[in-house]
Parts: structure tokens; C-alpha cells; sequence
């Protein structure tokens, strides 16, 4: 399983899922309307750390972080 | 890196710094210091953070200062901070002036559009994302990318 | 602007100045730390000020930040500053960040250019003058054109 | 009579001349030997305001200040 969650204003519970790339996960999260608006903002990270590619493999306990629009300061 | 509920001691953080770096032979030492302006009727700012990804980002610019010979220092406060008081310092430590100055400056743009920090207006109670004064991490929209 | 016999105490100023702003409503506090540093033998830097053209120089940054909605503070200190202790301070207070940012760098540069303060290293207690390190302000030369 | 003062490293006493205008100052100071290598670096106020212009005309009890290279900070 692959945990997914989603940090700061998204206001949403964590998921556990299955998926065996980061763009399975992108598949699935994109079928939940209640993420449309936030998807397009948001930036990802597995296993705190930042990652730019769709492609990433994923192994059971990875962990996935939702990071909406930022404004420290 | 340094987090703290509530409002930040300014003055307590700012000489603790200063003190820990007295025998350094920095020559340069800005701080930088944010505080919760009164507008919009808010009482208080509020802050959630996300430590692990703050941490890395933070560690990451200690070895970018550590290549010009300078140190980054920062703290930031979690949870709600009321109008007038300090939510956020950041400081540089440098040999020299030029240093220094450009690294304040290319330090506080970066964390303001890349720290794991999200900002609310507290107003009448409760706390309202301030969505119009966010900005997308670098890399935003992974997910919504057409498969 | 403050001129001190010797070095400065830089948590009394920092706290000062924060304290005079504490309900000025300015967001952003950027001050400067400059410290002596230990380097070529020096025991300490020493400093001469005119203060009349200091003031003037002074007097007209404070209308410049006024024009951008900003204000600025300035310390520093006349005769010997032992090393690793504190010979200027400077300061920006402004609503906002960017501004904060921009002019603190601008008058920093300004001042190490322009305002009338001349420098020795003290080595065995001797006052050596900084040539090598002065700069020649705005409009040098002016007495020494041929006619 | 004019005051001619010497700031800072120059270490030289305070001169009383006479003079109409900033260029008489300068022929003035250009026959003094112990300037010669500070004039070229030097900045000019007169009454305590930085000026730039030789043609500056001058009246009695005006103070010209000498200013050499500077460091602060």
C-alpha cells in the first residue's frame, strides 16, 4: 500500500491505495472531484522529498505528500 | 531551524544568534524579520507547517551559503500569531557585506515561494486559507498531467 | 541617526528599534550587523565621522525610503571598535518585503560609498589610515582639474 | 576670508584664504605640495553641502570642507 497525504488547507484525510508508479496515483486522484481544483496547484513529494517526474516507481510504505500553494513569512 | 507556537521572541532569538556567532569572524550579520501587519480586518495570522520538507529545504541552503563561506538561520512560528508580533527571522552570517546581502535576499524570495508553510487569516475566530497571497511550489501540477 | 564612543550594543539598538516601530504597522525589519573582523594583525578599526555631512546624507535616504513607504536607522561608532564587536548598524523598516529588501542592499552600498567616515587599523596601538580599502565619494577631483 | 577644511586622514591644519570663487580655491590648493597626491581624490562641500561645480561663487565666512576616500561600516 501507498499512503497519500494531503498537507495544510486541502483539509482531506489521508488515503491508502495501490499503485506501482506515481502516475497511477496521478490516475487515480484525478477521478476525485473533490481534488480537481487542488491537483493543478499542488507539488508532490515520496518520502519527503520533492520529485518532478510521473514515471517515479513506487514500493509498499511509500509515502506520498500533497503540498498546496505555500505562503510562509 | 528553529519553530515555536505562537508569536516568535524577536529580541530573545535575534541576540542568541548573534551571541552563538560572536567569535565567528563574520563581519556581516543580517536578520530578517516578518511581522503580522493589521489590515483586513484580521486579528492574527495563522500557520501550519510541514517539518520534514521545511527541514530539507532549510539544510539545502545551509550548503548553498556554506559555498560562499556564510551561515542561514531561521525561525518560524506555528499556529496562530496576532497583528504586531513576529510570525518569522530568517538571518545570514557572512565574511563580507555583498554576501550577505544577496543571500538575505535570494533566501527570503525562496522560502517565501518554497517552504512547506501554509498561511490563514484569523478573523472573527476563524481561520480562512489565504489562498489569494499563495504560491505553487516549483514542480506544481505533477498530478494533473494528461496520461 | 546615533554616533557612540566605541562599539555599539547591538541587542540595545535591534530592541530599541523594534520597540519605537512596534505599532507602525511595518511588516518587514531588515537591519544590518557589521562587525570587525579579525584579520591582518588588527587589534581593532578606528573611525573618524563628520557629522554635519553625515547627517545631510543621512537626512536625505530617510526622504528616499519615505517615498517608498519605508523608513531607515543608522548606528555607528566613532574612535577604536575592537575586533569581533560591532562598529555600524543599519536598518530598514518597511510594509512590505521586496521594498525592504531592495533599499536595505541600496543604502548599505550607499553608505560604504558616500557617507564621510574614514577608517585606520589600530596594529600596536598605532592608527594606520584604510587607504586601500576608501573609496573616493561622488565628485572627487573637483579641486584638482587644471584651469 | 575663507576656511578651507581637511577631514580625516589628511591630517592637515584648517587654512584661512581669500577667494571669489571655488576655482581660486582649487589654483589655491594646487600649489600645495603636501596635497598633490590627495586633490584627485578628493570631494568638495562647501557650508557642509557636497558640491560639484568649480564656478561655485564664494563669500566671506564660507567653509569649504576637503573629504578624502571614505569606509564606514
Amino acid at each position: 500500500m501507498i499512503r497519500v497525504e494531503f498537507l495544510g488547507p486541502i483539509g482531506k484525510k489521508p488515503l491508502e491505495i495501490d499503485a506501482a508508479t506515481l502516475r497511477e496515483v496521478s490516475d487515480l486522484l484525478q477521478q476525485n472531484e473533490a481534488l480537481a481544483d487542488w491537483l493543478p496547484k499542488c507539488a508532490v513529494a515520496l518520502n519527503d522529498m520533492m520529485i518532478n517526474d510521473l514515471d517515479t516507481p513506487l514500493k509498499a510504505g511509500d509515502k506520498i505528500t500533497i503540498l498546496p500553494p505555500v505562503c510562509g513569512g | 531551524m528553529e519553530l515555536y507556537q505562537g508569536s516568535l521572541d524577536v529580541k530573545a532569538i535575534f541576540g542568541r544568534w548573534l551571541d552563538e556567532q560572536s567569535s565567528s569572524n563574520y563581519g556581516a550579520y543580517i536578520p530578517f524579520v516578518g511581522t503580522i501587519r493589521a489590515e483586513d480586518g484580521i486579528e492574527a495570522l495563522s500557520f501550519d507547517i510541514y517539518e520534514p520538507i521545511l527541514q530539507a529545504w532549510f539544510d539545502e541552503w545551509q550548503k548553498r551559503a556554506a559555498e560562499r563561506g556564510a551561515i542561514v538561520k531561521m525561525a518560524h512560528a506555528i499556529g496562530d500569531v496576532p497583528v504586531h508580533t513576529s510570525s518569522y527571522i530568517s538571518a545570514v552570517f557572512s565574511p563580507k557585506r555583498r554576501v550577505a546581502l544577496e543571500l538575505i535576499d535570494l533566501f527570503v524570495e525562496d522560502f517565501k515561494a518554497n517552504a512547506p508553510i501554509w498561511k490563514y487569516d484569523v478573523i472573527d475566530g476563524k481561520r480562512i486559507y489565504a489562498a489569494d497571497r499563495s504560491t505553487s511550489m516549483d514542480g506544481a501540477g505533477l498530478l494533473a498531467q494528461s496520461n
